[in-house]
């Protein structure tokens, strides 16, 4: 099929690949949504780091601490070019969760200050009951309980978009749900359970009419797209480094200058601040004012790595090789009896995590045989279970590919689905 | 050891065709448990008698085993006394948590026994385990003694 | 001198040791108080992790999920050993500030909760003006920052426990600072700028008089000493990794179950939750509750194994070499003219951090002719200006020492500050 | 390069005889910057007279570096007109992002020079940059026209 990646060469950067799991199976990695595997380079990168100039940056005035601040600050460069973005856009927080809750308690943060010291704060962040917030139907829990959370702090409703049987956001409510009331709009690019690639501009477009702050949770589509942030027309986009080849431990939000300038900070510390006194202090700039505390230097070292091995291959290459993929898998799927897909059927618009059930067997019995076979998939509801209700399913069992699979890993995995069906007779 | 082995027929069986799932109609305790990684449900209500006899209803929705697991918990504590009760709970708790070393006995477990195959499977064990917590949680609830109240969670 | 530790031996491990810097010179590392350098073990734990058994945790149901949550959880129990805590009361951050944070968060977010529905919070956790917050003045930014953070969003008041001339906590006032009025009482257990060893467990159990929560900043002591938890009498207490040889990304909040579960979430998102609705949603318990998102899966593992490293070495062995270090420096820095150490002179109950001040020069000076001389130490203030402040000065040297240190490094640095004395003519 | 090569005979003069230290008496425009990492300080102020010469005060402690560097700002700036002083503190910001590469100007930098060397340590740039960005600043605040107005931080 596709010539765009070189898979059996690419296999080789990543040793646990070879390994074998269960009775002495051959893994078939199909669980890249919830975490990729790391190449070597990118292991290299962090011990690197480590064995020749590891000490605190930004604070320090030798010679290791110097190199140290280099790697870090070189990594944040390198990060952001690989989104388009300035580096000093780039906050780096530890998972794309955290990023996500950087930016809903610049809310809950500037509202509370508000009550006391109204001049403190930068009104757009301040909320009042009656305004709304809107999500939609498809977010990642990450998404979508900070938010409610920030309604229970604030007394603001949430509000969401509703996504249609298809999986595709409800776009026709766009112009009711998001209204003058509404503050915030925050969407997934790509749903980590259906799959479906939003026309999140659009959104972020609606979202600015009405003067809301508007935010683009990107976990699913910069590991396995090209975005140009900026591109994407939100004033915060969030993602994790753990998905794209990189380590646990580090994510990333990006803001336009503009909003990050007046965010209340979120993570309160050493190195965010400019002035400190017993009784108050000054914040510094972004994207120093949230980055409190030692960061993850050797992450986001090992980070600006792994981005470096995806440029090496080319997000676009990535993409089509995925797409590929994708198509081959929903049809495989499609052939199936007793096999619905959750999300959409065809491969437009959309990326490489396909949900299904199947008839008779529930989720975690399909992943047991998958797992039985060697192919590790997710089961479950993905931390998207509101999107379970929504399509009256308990949970939903989940291929995802990335660059190091191939359309035989697919076909391990229908195998598996089949012996499933076959034992428990439906 | 393979997947088929730890899908024991008894388990299949106990999925295919629930046995004593339904509701009380008077119950003195209720506890609903979920498994979050996956959305398991299940609801167990318990009542005891004149005679000091466990009477248990359930209902729930999720996979093989966790179905499985909530028949078989409902036939075998079905009108036990409370102490017997709870020994079967504790027993067939251990076993889940033995990662499938140990030799259950079959006298105190009956059907139970065909769990031992789950316990080689982490990801399972909460599945298996979930009406046991509920049926102890609702005990709880209900005030029926308990060796361990509170070591629920 | 100390044959607690061969040190020739611990060098061995840390290959970052055998550098040079400048031109050439062989790096003297005395800045261990900032971040620690991490043995061998510790990348190699981390690296295995990534080759072997990588994965989601806690999620997945495939036999590579399984292994990654085994090694999660074990990491989690081989730490809690280490300060002798059970592991269900260790929660994982990114760092001590999130950790301090965490703890901060309980109170504003309870506070803004209890506005709109009051019987959704535990009361201890609510603040209103009149309400105090007792810090002390030898505060890392990380644990004064963020207090005053809350005190804008509450209307609660700070106060602080002052510090005398010679870096102690001034411990007679404590009953009058810490009253009834008092709701939160925050101590830092060694000072990372005065070196100080604080009686905390005094200070909390004045904490718990009056019905405070108490709170006790470990990142000094923890690395440092043979430290059980409990032993501090506080309610919850926070440290980092990458002060004790383990990576960075990755600190440590442990907590009285009690406090724990009465404690409202911080950072929410997936893993953190029991149930999730489109408009609500219900929370785990912890330590769960307090990790969302993909944990920092491969620091935990390197953070367990530079716990192991450390109980081979054996903290009390660890605590007597860097005392032994301490006399030596103390006396070594006492004997030279124009030198001010900046807290307490000898070397009881102080750890070996120890700062001070060169008549006539700028801390930055001195620092820049121990770089020079391959010494690397810290200048400034050391997150803790207000601490400054308080000894009138704007700044200043700092050296630590650690596990691979001896008294060969501590001379070479007093060779670098004669070194500038002489330079400037002071 | 070593420290001794750093610390230019002009510097430590500088640092030892500061020139020009006072504050203004009717300042157009004030800036106080900080070092966050080491607390070194500057207040610098200006004004501008009747023929568009820039008069500046100045105010601080700190290091040798930013001392020193506060002293040799005001000797050259004092009494320039704008657009040479805005010149001469171009000059010097480029001179210390060069990583002490390049041939500093000496027409332009005067003793501004001695600084080459500061450049090679990151560290030190802030300190050596710190009153040239306060008095950038303190033109922002006194409406005097600047080539780069608001990318002083
Ligand atoms: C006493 C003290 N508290 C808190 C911190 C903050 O730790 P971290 O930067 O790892 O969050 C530090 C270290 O910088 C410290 O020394
Ligand atoms: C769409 C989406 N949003 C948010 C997240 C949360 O990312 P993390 O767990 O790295 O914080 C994920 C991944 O789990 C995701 O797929």
């Amino acid at each position: 099929m596709s010539n765009d990646l070189d898979v059996e060469r690419i296999r080789q950067d990543f040793p646990i690949l070879t390994r074998t799991v269960r009775d002495e199976r051959p893994l078939v990695y199909l669980d890249s949504a919830a975490t990729s595997q790391k190449p070597i380079e990118v292991l290299e990168a962090e011990a690197h780091f480590y064995r020749t100039c590891n000490a605190s940056v930004h604070r320090g005035a030798h010679q290791l601490a110097e190199e140290a601040t280099d790697a870090y600050e070189d990594a944040r460069r390198r990060i952001a070019g690989f989104v388009g973005a300035a580096d000093s856009d780039i906050v780096f927080t530890k998972n794309a969760t955290e990023s996500l809750n950087l930016a809903s308690y610049a809310f809950s943060n500037a509202t509370a200050k508000a009550l006391h010291a109204p001049d403190s704060v930068d009104p757009r962040f301040v909320l009042r009951p009656g305004d709304s917030i809107v999500v939609s139907q498809m977010e990642h829990h990450a998404n979508l309980v900070p938010w409610q959370e920030v309604c229970a702090k604030t007394g603001a409703t949430l509000r969401w978009i509703g996504v249609d049987d298809e999986g595709r956001l409800e776009l026709d409510s766009l112009d009711t749900i998001i209204d003058a009331s509404t503050r915030v709009v925050s969407v997934v690019h790509q749903s980590n359970i259906l799959g479906t690639i939003n026309p999140v501009a659009e959104v972020m477009q609606r979202a600015h009419e009405v003067g809301a702050v508007g935010i683009v949770d990107a976990c699913q589509s910069i590991p396995h797209m090209p975005v140009r942030v900026e591109e994407l027309g939100a004033d915060l986009v969030a993602w994790s480094g753990h998905k794209m080849l990189g380590p646990t431990g580090i994510g990333v939000l990006w803001g336009s200058r503009e909003v990050l300038k007046e965010m209340p900070p979120f993570i309160t510390g050493g190195s965010m601040i400019e002035t400190v006194f017993m009784d108050h202090s000054t914040y510094a700039e972004p994207p120093k004012r949230f980055e409190a505390g030692t960061p993850m230097v050797a992450q986001a070292v090992g980070l600006a790595a792994a981005v470096e091995y995806l440029e090496r291959l080319g997000m676009d290459a990535v993409a089509r090789h995925e797409h590929d993929l994708t198509v081959y898998a929903l049809d495989r799927l499609r052939e199936m009896r007793g096999v619905r897909i959750i999300g959409p059927t065809d491969a437009k618009e959309r990326g490489s995590a396909i949900s299904f059930v199947v008839d008779g067997l529930h989720p975690h019995d399909v992943g047991q045989f998958l797992d039985d076979r060697g192919v590790a998939v997710r089961v479950g509801h993905h931390c998207a279970w509101p999107t379970c209700r929504r399509f009256d399913v308990p949970a939903t069992t989940r291929l995802s590919s990335y660059i190091y699979n191939d359309t035989r890993d697919i076909d391990v995995a229908i195998t598996g689905i089949r012996a499933a069906q076959d034992f428990f007779g439906v | 050891m393979n997947v088929e082995a730890m899908y024991q027929e008894i388990i299949l069986d106990h999925y295919k065709h629930p046995r004593g799932r339904h509701l009380l109609d008077a119950p003195e305790g209720e506890s609903y448990q979920v498994n979050p990684t996956c959305g398991d449900e299940v609801t167990v209500q318990v009542r005891r008698d004149a005679e000091g006899h466990l009477h248990v209803g359930y209902e729930g929705q999720g996979c093989s085993i966790s179905q499985a697991s909530a028949s078989v918990m409902s036939e075998m504590v079905e009108g036990m006394d409370v102490a017997n009760a709870d020994a079967v709970r504790h027993a067939f708790v251990e076993m889940m948590h033995s990662k499938g070393a140990g030799e259950p006995d079959e006298d105190v477990l009956g059907d139970g026994v065909a769990f031992i195959g789950v316990a080689k499977y982490p990801a399972r064990i909460k599945c298996a385990l979930l009406p046991w917590m509920a049926l102890q949680d609702a005990q709880v609830k209900a005030g029926i003694p308990s060796g361990e109240e509170g070591a629920g969670r």
